[in-house]
């Protein structure tokens, strides 16, 4: 396992570098370098200008400007966002955790709603059940995120106005959330996550559903499975012994990619929700130019993509005995 | 058969030369590695040793059947053969011109003497293209029979593989596996070649098919003097329809004979297993059957010496040492063996 | 009789009936795109400075006299608009005046397509009274009629995608050819660009390329930027799979025997390789498209995508934010401009998976 | 002795005296430093930590200023330019340091000091003369005025912050030391406050939670004796927008809301009779101490067609005749709100009447009085897209930046863009972000990188409402003329800024009128900005708080409450 | 064998009239359509027949695997006479108890060693699985038996194989594999579907005479569905032919091979190359293969008659009419050709 890992590691760091690569790249092709909005606010004294122009080598040419930036990221320093006029790690640090919290628990909906759905579509293939559950996911498919949301939110305001019951409509915790005990702290957040991570779950589990279908439906046919039934063994083994396990395996692989089609779905859910994820805060970023906060937040993201995609390979090492580790 | 119009080049001039019973095509130490990569930076890792210095003739107008179990060799060196994967090393002796030396330009003058016909049916003709485009292609590309004629020449084609001339206008999927291999042939006559490498054509078919295709090939052969390098697995077939056979194993020559000497009187250990595996469709015939143990080796690692040492009953120590070279042990009968002493 | 490998995929299409109504579905879409500024009742901007209609409820349209219950010609009440001042809510009550609805009346001026000048609208209240107008389905924060903005908006959301996934596949086809013909060096570095790509998460590269051009471009430079930069991070996918699927056909039988026949590289490329994508990219386009659609709608709900005086039906929906999300209680037909994605997503996915099926052999007898 | 809060503040009084609890306050972005001396925010931490800290304070009642940190009232001589304060003693700030005379002096050093780049910088100077502060001993200041102000004891209100946290920073570093404190990242316990309140917690993009100051109740007592605040916490959420504060209060997650729409007050209204919340509302209290308005960048060297355009006032009035304010309150304001059309907000009405009086002329909603204005200056001819070119054919064109995020700006701008294609005017219009905005609006030189910004501004005092960082040249909120030298372009500006300062010195109230009944006659003819609408103001709080003021006493100015007496009930 | 050696042997599994059924977008594909056929305890009952003949739906209309649907038995019994005693219709069985049965009293092997083993599991795992099912054993003790029925099938150290993948294994590996994992319970019945036909000839005849050893040490009966008529010739006792879904043939294997009485097998066993006899010696005529003409029937669109009748060169006109029964020629041989006396004769005349 090791190795693999050390080796997984290696074949990752190009495709990081030259992650870091494009990114600059594509910043420095913005007009005026990275001080150029900073100069317009009045918050930023010629000094800083000056010391930010040193250390990141904005005299000199693009390239140079690469490694100054690389080296300052490599130490921590992602440079100064102009909008908070501060270093942007801690800027941002809070927001991508928070981002990953509402990732995470979009993920664990995602598959809770996509597996058993998937599943019970392929076992009753062309059952009532099945065809209505396909008509559903059908018609969710075509909903984009946030328009989903803002009808769930319009069906909450209903509900909220007949019952009187506080379901939260956007944020992360609640006001009095300082107040709360750890317990309470985890829940009141939990509470707010759940319905943006619903959401967003639902969306995006209507095509893997059809995906997981897809493949059990394919794996059911395989001969290995008929090998299993004429053992004799019982339907629900069939099913999720023998079939579950191949039929995830492509899913296992792809979950790495998943990662930052979640990050990128959760964005509009973050924006209608108000969530403090990176979303919001990467827009206004836009608007202010603010781009070292903006080259931060990607850089970061992609290194989490590329950790996720590493995890992803390991799990499918674990789950798929032919992937050789180490 | 009708002399083509357009001047033939200089591959072609060269059809006369040879007389039938001549030496057409031989092989010289042919070889193809495939090389494996792995590792960090992906580099080559070791080797498939797919065909491993194999030499033969073949004569004019000769049936040769190159048998083996599976993997071992007979597609990689029919193709090498004709350059459709560039051999490792060897020659290839086609009319007494090295093909192998040959440029990209040069080559495909000689595409039209040397052909092949594959065994999948199914994924050997463009699914996108009519019978009549895979035929007339080949004429299109080294412009004979233009204009009306070509029609003309496709219809005739058909009609001698067995199919009607209106089939011309249909796409291969509206075929059985059987027409197809049909229209397979036809393309590769389209060009009136001299050789053919006949990879396994008839084992993808059902086994009430499978005897049309060979009387088809057969009838074919006799009718344009074809010379042929027919690859099978299954003996009965190439004993049934070659005048020679070449035995394979792991991308060596075990044993080259004429069909009849090799079946009464198999001189390698190799050919004599192979013998005795296939069953007989006869049920009074209870035959003592010499089993082979273990599987074949990996080609990436060849046991050093004979290859098929390891699995062989009279192998000795000696086997290990040395390849054994392909030896003349009566006319026309060749093997590679140290022991002559067990066969 | 001859049969093509798309005649037959037609064939199968023909029995998909679903897939059927989706492409037909779709056809009107687009024309209801293209003839929009003649199909809605009024101006993409136009709204009235005197006569107040913000968040104007949906007019229905009557049919009978009040007084006498004859039928009439069709015509809506004009409302009149009051701010009550002990709930502040602006109250929109139908007076007694009616407002004929007439059929090809003249309305505001408009370009179909671009060119053809044109200033009759399908239905409308016409010129005679200026205060008098239909809301099909409500007005907008500034009392804009969302009908005729929302048609408008379909011609944004409905090309732009569909733009984007057609530049994706061109340059996808082309890098990806370009990678498996090439090999070697040429190829590493494709494959790797496409890596890179699809590691940077799809939304913030997005974010990062939109955020490297002005805030303050040109609106319709902005819909061009937009289209370049979904297809700049859409291409990737497309390349790998035909760098792929060419390398595998290249080792399939029916290359090889072109080969043996002595075809050259560049015919084995354009008559026996190439066409082997075909199937692929008609499949992947109609599946990609409603993808993008949605990005497309994504981008300008966020802001970033079509910005005023062009909407799309994203940025429709991001209006409908206005006046916070309690606010959707009162006005709720706001959202009616989501459904159109969802719908327009929709038929694309019937017709996609029609055409996917149709195209797919193993679903075939 | 301690300071204590009149009785007849609250209308209805703590006479259980209840204690603790928080008060739920909300903020629209995202707090960007705890430093005093580099926010610019108008909702701050630092600036809501040194509430109640001041050397005198206004009394809603009566517009009087009466002593806070002072010990009394202050001893004026050498013609009203000198004012000798005693300071209260007993006061600490929240770190139990003793708040002495040199916190004043630290603070007044480190606001005058420009490498800081404090946004009350200009409040210390007075026609470009310096305010001079002394220190008598630890315990009396003295405050020397170049000239005599009427807004004197509001200008010397100001915080001050601790000696012992900036006063070491900036003797050891300077400006760039002042800078680098109390960022977003500063622990709050290293925080200090002279205030009401200090930070507790701070969680980004989230809220902010402060914490009352534990020794001001040592020195601010209600009538009845009880330490002040009552409270124990403040707290602001942070919200993406008006709308999620609206959503945050129907929700009763917060106490308050700043409804400045009939859309909110519709909300609130449904959700108290549908009794989904319990809260007190009041429309229509009063106008707010703040406009919209849209400046013309008149520094343009870099293009002499649009600076000529720019600075002439026949373009400027012909911008005013096009906005259709009352639009702009039925449609973006949703139907609450007052026009506006001068420097002077409307709820400041006696100044206003006297403008008026004195002549001051508003150019209203009038499109053919600005098509002949657009003529007279050339643009005459209108080409085939509409717009109004001039013999050179050039388009009379601009553009038009505001802030993105805000809804009601944004509104604003479409329909001033609308109404100017009308006449023929194009109108690119843009919103960008604020800091941006507000960059490029206080950018200084010849060459200023906008043409025209549509924004809008609160503040000014109630004495002399006009903005000593506005109205005279050279300062920097002077938008729309702001070269490298800081000189006035016209005769009317110099003559608004003499007004600017006669005024401010005027101490007779009559006559401060009637001078600034003349500025409002000037600056209306010249109209540098077009003043566009104002919103009214509502009140309404969550009905678990008390300690509201007198419904009489409310207004935009003084706002529904007095956070010192505010209690949960 | 059973206890009466002379008597007629005593049947295990007796198919009556099997229809089985598949509804599909284009029509019902009648893949077996009143098939009948036994099996004798002990014995080898080899099946033939082109391919799409419903050789393989047999088989699994036997286990019961039939994918339901578009499958469906639409007719006929199964009688199998397991370890009860008494023999039972398998059609009417229910799914627990069928479960009872698959893998235990009878199971089977299939043509695909490289697929038809899960990849995700050790084939120990698998083996175990079946034992554990069926004999009530605990995880250890079932790996147990997993090793030594892969030793029983000749694998070289099993206890290290045991814990190997699939993957890991050579085709000829998997296929013992499987057939240990179908043997691991002791059936009365084993269906090998096609087993041999993806592997090599030497391979082939390992797995042939692992067979046929293994029958011989357990007893139990087999259904090899092959197309190799090699493979019949020496593995079966008694030959199905199929086609078109029907028995067309059925007898001793020594009677079909020497005296076939239906066209096609006739035409079959005419159409192979016999080794060794069939020899191309150089200067000799070449012989030819007497080919069957025309295709496999489109099995939506079966001849209304006798389903070989379009290809049969013995077709006369009557042979459309009807589909003709199955008669018994004598002895057990069933042929279903209405002229297959006319056959019989000629074939005593050339004998005689
Ligand atoms: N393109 C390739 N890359 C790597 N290895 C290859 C390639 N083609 C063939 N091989 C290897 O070369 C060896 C010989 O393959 P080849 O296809 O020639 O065997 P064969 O005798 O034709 O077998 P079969 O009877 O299965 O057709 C095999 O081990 C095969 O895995
Ligand atoms: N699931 C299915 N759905 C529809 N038709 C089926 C299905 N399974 C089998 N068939 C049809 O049943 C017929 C008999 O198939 P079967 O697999 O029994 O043939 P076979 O004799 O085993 O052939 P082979 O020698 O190729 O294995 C075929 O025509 C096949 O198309
Ligand atoms: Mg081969
Ligand atoms: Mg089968």
């Amino acid at each position: 396992m090791f190795p693999f890992l050390i080796r997984r590691f290696f074949q990752s760091l190009p495709t990081l570098l030259l992650a870091s690569v494009l990114i600059f790249f594509v910043i420095s092709l913005a007009p005026g370098d990275f001080l150029t909005p900073a100069r317009l606010n009045p918050g930023i004294s010629e000094q800083q200008l000056a010391n930010l122009s040193a250390t990141f080598g904005l005299d000199r040419p693009v390239y140079v400007q690469y490694f100054y930036w690389m080296w300052n990221l490599l130490h921590g320093d992602f440079g100064l966002s102009f909008q908070y006029t501060q270093p942007v790690l801690p800027v941002i640090w809070p927001r991508i955790v928070n981002s990953v919290y509402l990732v995470l628990l979009n993920l664990v909906f995602f598959y809770a709603i996509a597996i058993p759905i998937g599943v019970y579509g392929a076992v009753r293939q062309n059952s009532f059940g099945d065809k209505s559950i396909n008509v559903v996911l059908y018609f969710l498919l075509g909903f984009p995120s946030f328009f989903l949301f803002l009808i769930v939110i319009y069906l909450i305001l209903q509900v909220r106005n007949a019952t009187g019951w506080d379901i939260p409509l956007g944020g992360m915790t609640s006001g009095n959330y300082d107040q709360l005990s750890v317990l309470g702290k985890f829940w009141d957040v939990l509470r707010h996550l759940l319905i943006p991570a619903a959401v967003l779950a639902i969306t995006d589990a209507a095509g893997l559903t059809r995906v997981i279908r897809g493949l059990m439906l394919e794996v059911m046919r395989s001969d290995y499975i008929r090998t299993a039934r004429a053992k004799g063994v019982s339907e629900r083994t069939a099913i999720w012994k023998h079939t579950f396990r191949n039929a995830i395996l492509p899913i296992v692989a792809g979950i790495g990619g998943l990662l930052p089609a979640a990050i990128s779905g959760a964005g509009f859910v973050e924006v209608v929700y108000a969530y403090p994820g990176i979303t919001p805060m990467l827009l206004t970023a836009i608007t202010a130019s603010d781009l070292y906060l903006i080259a931060g937040f990607t850089v970061i993201s992609t290194v989490l993509l590329v950790i996720g995609n590493a995890i992803s390979d390991i799990l499918l090492a674990v789950v798929d005995p032919r992937i050789k580790v180490g | 058969m009708t002399a083509p119009a357009v001047a033939r080049t200089s591959a072609a001039d060269s059809r006369g030369m040879t007389q039938k019973g001549e030496t057409l095509l031989e092989v010289r130490n042919l070889e193809k590695y495939f090389p494996i990569r792995g590792g960090l930076l992906s580099r080559v890792v070791g080797n498939v040793k797919a065909v491993n210095d194999i030499s033969f003739k073949l004569a004019r107008g000769e049936v040769v059947g190159l048998v083996g179990e599976s993997g071992s060799g007979k597609t990689t060196a029919g193709r090498a053969i004709l350059r459709l994967i560039e051999p490792t090393g060897g020659e290839v002796i086609f009319n007494g011109t090295d093909v192998t030396k040959l440029s990209k330009g040069q080559m495909r003058d000689y595409r039209r003497e040397m052909q092949i016909i594959f065994q999948d049916p199914f994924a050997s003709l463009n699914p996108r293209m009519t019978v009549s485009d895979i035929i007339g292609e080949a004429m299109q590309i080294h412009n004979l029979n233009p204009g009306k004629g070509r029609i003309d020449r496709i219809a005739e084609l058909l009609q001698k593989v067995g199919l009607r001339p209106e089939h011309m206008r249909r796409y291969p999927h509206e075929f059985s596996g059987g027409q197809r291999q049909r229209i397979g042939i036809a393309r590769a006559l389209a060009v009136d070649p001299l050789f053919i490498v006949a990879d396994e054509p008839v084992s993808a078919l059902d086994v009430s098919i499978q005897a049309q295709v060979v009387n088809l090939l057969q009838d074919l052969q006799e009718e344009l003097g074809l010379t042929v390098l027919f690859i099978a697995h299954d003996l009965a077939v190439v004993e049934y329809i070659c005048d020679r056979i070449i035995v394979m194993y792991l991308g060596r020559i075990m044993e080259i004979a004429p069909s009849h000497e090799l079946n009464n009187n198999p001189k390698h250990p190799y050919t004599e297993a192979l013998l005795s595996a296939a069953p007989v469709p006869d049920p009074t015939i209870k035959r003592q059957r010499i089993i082979l143990e273990g599987d074949i080796p990996s080609p990436i690692n060849p046991p050093s010496g004979c290859v098929f040492r390891t699995r062989c009953r009279y192998a000795i120590d000696d086997c290990a040492k040395v390849v054994p070279e392909l030896r003349e042990v009566s006319p026309q009968h060749f093997k590679a063996c140290i022991r002559d002493d067990v066969l | 009789m001859g049969q093509s490998q798309l005649s037959v995929a037609w064939g199968q299409f023909r029995k998909n009936k679903l897939a059927q109504t989706g492409g037909v579905l779709l056809i009107l879409i687009y024309v209801m795109a293209v003839f929009a500024p003649f199909l809605a009742p009024d101006g993409l901007s136009s709204y009235s400075t005197s006569n107040i209609t913000r968040f104007h409820p949906p007019t229905p349209i009557q049919f009978r006299d009040p007084a006498t219950g004859a039928f009439t010609r069709p015509f809506v009440f004009k409302y009149g608009q009051e701010l009550n001042m002990t709930t502040f809510v602006n109250e929109y009550k139908p007076t007694a005046e009616q407002c004929p609805i007439y059929f090809g009346v003249r309305g505001a001026a408009y370009k179909i397509l671009g060119f053809i000048p044109g200033n009759i609208h399908l239905f409308g209240t016409g010129n005679e009274k200026p205060d008098c107008n239909v809301f099909l389905m409500g007005g907008e924060a500034l009392g804009r009629d969302l009908l005729t903005r929302t048609l408008y908006a379909s011609q944004i959301s409905l090309t732009i995608g569909v733009a984007a996934v057609l530049l994706s596949t061109v340059i996808g086809l082309f890098m990806g050819a370009l990678a498996a013909f090439f090999g070697g060096f040429v190829d590493t570095v494709i494959m790797r660009l496409v890596e890179v790509i699809s590691a940077i998460p799809g939304l913030f590269l997005l974010i990062l390329l939109r955020s490297v051009f002005p805030q303050n471009i040109n609106p319709i430079l902005v819909l061009y930027v937009i289209l370049g930069i979904l297809a700049f991070v859409g291409w990737g996918g497309l390349a790998r799979v035909t760098r792929g699927q060419l390398l595998s056909v290249r080792e399939q039988d029916f290359v090889s025997a072109a080969r043996a026949l002595g075809a050259s590289d560049n015919r084995v490329m354009w008559r026996h390789m190439l066409p082997t994508m075909t199937t692929y990219i008609i499949v992947t386009l109609s599946l990609s498209i409603p993808g993008f659609i949605l990005l497309e709608s994504g981008l300008s709900f966020l802001g970033i995508g079509a910005v005023e005086p062009y909407v799309s039906w994203g940025s429709l929906l991001a209006q409908a934010q206005e006046g916070g999300l309690s606010s959707l209680n009162t006005r709720p037909w706001v959202l009616i401009p989501g459904f159109f994605i969802v719908f327009t997503v929709g038929c694309f996915q019937l017709l996609g998976d029609g055409l996917r099926d149709a195209f797919d052999p193993r679903k075939r007898q | 002795a301690p300071f204590v809060y009149p009785a007849a503040w609250t209308g209805e009084q703590n006479t259980a005296n209840k204690r603790g609890g928080e008060f739920r306050n909300y903020t629209l972005s995202d707090f960007k430093t705890f430093n005093p001396f580099t926010s610019a925010e108008a909702t701050s931490i630092p600036g809501t930590m040194e509430t109640g800290a001041g050397l005198f304070t206004q009394d809603p009642r009566n517009n009087e200023f009466i002593p806070k940190m002072a010990d009394g009232p202050a001893v004026v001589s050498n013609n009203n330019k000198r004012f000798v304060v005693k300071l209260r003693p007993g006061m600490k700030f929240s770190d139990g340091q003793p708040i002495t005379a040199d916190d004043w002096i630290t603070t007044w050093k480190i606001h005058t000091d420009d490498k800081v780049g404090s946004n009350s910088y200009d409040t210390f100077f007075i026609n470009d003369k310096p305010i001079v502060i002394k220190k008598i001993n630890d315990l009396t200041l003295q405050f020397d005025f170049p000239t005599q102000s009427a807004t004197a004891l509001s200008i010397m209100s100001f915080a001050p912050w601790p000696d012992h946290v900036f006063g070491k920073a900036y003797k050891a570093g300077g400006a760039e030391a002042i800078k680098k404190l109390w960022g977003l990242g500063t622990n709050p316990s290293e925080i200090v406050s002279p205030g009401m309140w200090v930070l507790e917690s701070y969680k980004a993009g989230e809220r902010a939670v402060l914490k009352a100051n534990k020794f001001y109740g040592d020195w601010n007592k209600d009538s009845k004796g009880n330490a002040v605040p009552y409270l124990d916490k403040y707290s602001f959420r942070i919200v993406a927008d008006l709308n999620a504060g609206l959503a945050a209060y129907l929700a009763g997650q917060i106490d308050v809301f700043g409804a400045s729409k009939a859309d909110d007050l519709a909300q609130i209204k449904k959700a108290i009779d549908a009794g989904n919340l319990k809260a007190y509302l009041k429309a229509n209290v009063s106008p707010q101490a703040t406009s919209s308005w849209i400046v013309f960048n008149w520094n343009k060297s870099d293009d002499a067609a649009k600076q000529a355009l720019f600075r002439d006032v026949r373009f400027r009035r012909a911008m005013s005749h096009i906005a259709n304010r009352d639009a702009m309150i039925k449609l973006a304001l949703g139907g609450l709100g007052s026009e506006v059309y001068f420097s002077t907000y409307p709820i400041f009405k006696d100044q206003t009447d006297a403008g008026l009086k004195a002549g001051a002329p508003q150019y209203k909603y009038d499109l053919e009085q600005a098509k002949k204005l657009l003529a007279q200056i050339g643009y005459s001819k209108i080409n085939s897209e509409g717009y109004r070119v001039n013999s050179a054919g050039k388009v009379l064109e601009f553009n038009l930046a505001t802030n993105s995020g805000n809804t009601v700006r944004e509104q604003l701008g479409q329909i001033f863009k609308d109404e100017a294609k009308k006449a023929g005017v194009k109108v690119n219009f843009t919103p960008i972000d604020f800091n941006t905005l507000v960059g490029q609006l206080t950018a200084k030189g010849e060459k200023r990188p906008f043409d025209a910004i549509l924004l809008g501004l609160s503040g000014g005092t109630n004495i002399w409402p006009f903005g000593v960082n506005v109205v005279p040249c050279g300062t920097n909120l002077h938008s729309y003329n702001n070269p490298t030298d800081g000189k006035c372009l016209t005769s009317q500006e110099q003559l608004m800024t003499k007004l600017y300062y006669q005024g401010d010195a005027e101490l007779n109230t009559a006559k401060r009128l009637a001078i600034g009944g003349q500025l409002m006659k000037n600056e209306g003819e010249l109209q540098p900005v077009i003043y566009l609408v104002g919103t009214n103001y509502h009140v309404t709080y969550n009905d678990r708080v008390g300690g509201e003021y007198t419904p009489d006493m409310m207004d935009a100015y003084y706002g529904s409450r007095n956070i010192a007496l505010t209690f949960i009930k | 064998m059973t206890d009466h050696a002379t008597d007629k042997a005593e049947v295990l599994l007796a198919v009556n009239g099997l229809k089985t059924y598949f509804n599909t977008d284009d029509g019902v594909v009648k893949s077996v359509d009143g098939v009948t056929f036994h099996i004798n305890k002990g014995e080898t009952l080899g099946v033939v027949g082109e391919s799409g003949s419903g050789k393989s739906v047999t088989s699994l209309s036997i286990m019961r695997l039939i994918p339901m649907p578009p499958g469906e038995i639409a007719g006929g019994e199964i009688l199998f006479k397991g370890s009860k005693g008494q023999p039972q219709d398998i059609v009417k069985m229910s799914e627990a108890e069928m479960r009872k049965i698959r893998g235990n009293e009878i199971s089977m092997i299939f043509q695909e060693p490289m697929t038809s083993l899960n990849p995700v599991y050790t084939v120990g795992d698998q083996i175990a699985e079946a034992v554990m099912l069926h004999q009530d054993k605990n995880r250890k003790d079932a790996m147990l038996v997993a090793t030594d029925m892969l030793r029983f099938v000749g694998i070289p150290a099993p206890e290290k194989r045991v814990n190997e993948y699939p993957h890991q294994m050579s085709g000829g590996m998997r296929q013992r594999v499987m057939i240990a994992m179908a043997l691991s319970c002791n059936p009365a019945l084993l269906i090998a579907d096609e087993p041999t036909t993806a592997l090599d000839v030497t391979i082939q005849a390992q797995i042939l005479d692992l067979m046929r050893k293994l029958q011989k040490d357990i007893g139990m009966s087999i259904l090899f569905i092959t197309h190799n008529l090699g493979v019949v010739a020496e593995m079966a006792d008694r030959v199905v032919v199929m086609y078109g879904g029907r028995v067309v043939e059925e007898g001793d294997v020594i009677e079909i091979f020497k005296a076939p009485r239906h066209p096609y097998t006739m035409g079959l066993l005419n159409s192979i190359p016999r080794p060794g006899v069939d020899a191309h010696v150089p200067g000799t005529p070449r012989k030819r293969l007497e080919a069957i003409p025309g295709n496999v029937p489109n099995p939506l669109n079966l001849p209304p008659g006798c389903a070989f009748e379009p290809r049969c060169k013995f077709a006369i006109p009557d042979c459309a009419k009807a589909v003709p029964p199955l008669e018994d020629t004598g002895g057990g041989h069933m042929a279903r050709c209405i002229r297959w006396q006319e056959f019989a004769k000629a074939d005593q005349e050339v004998s005689a």
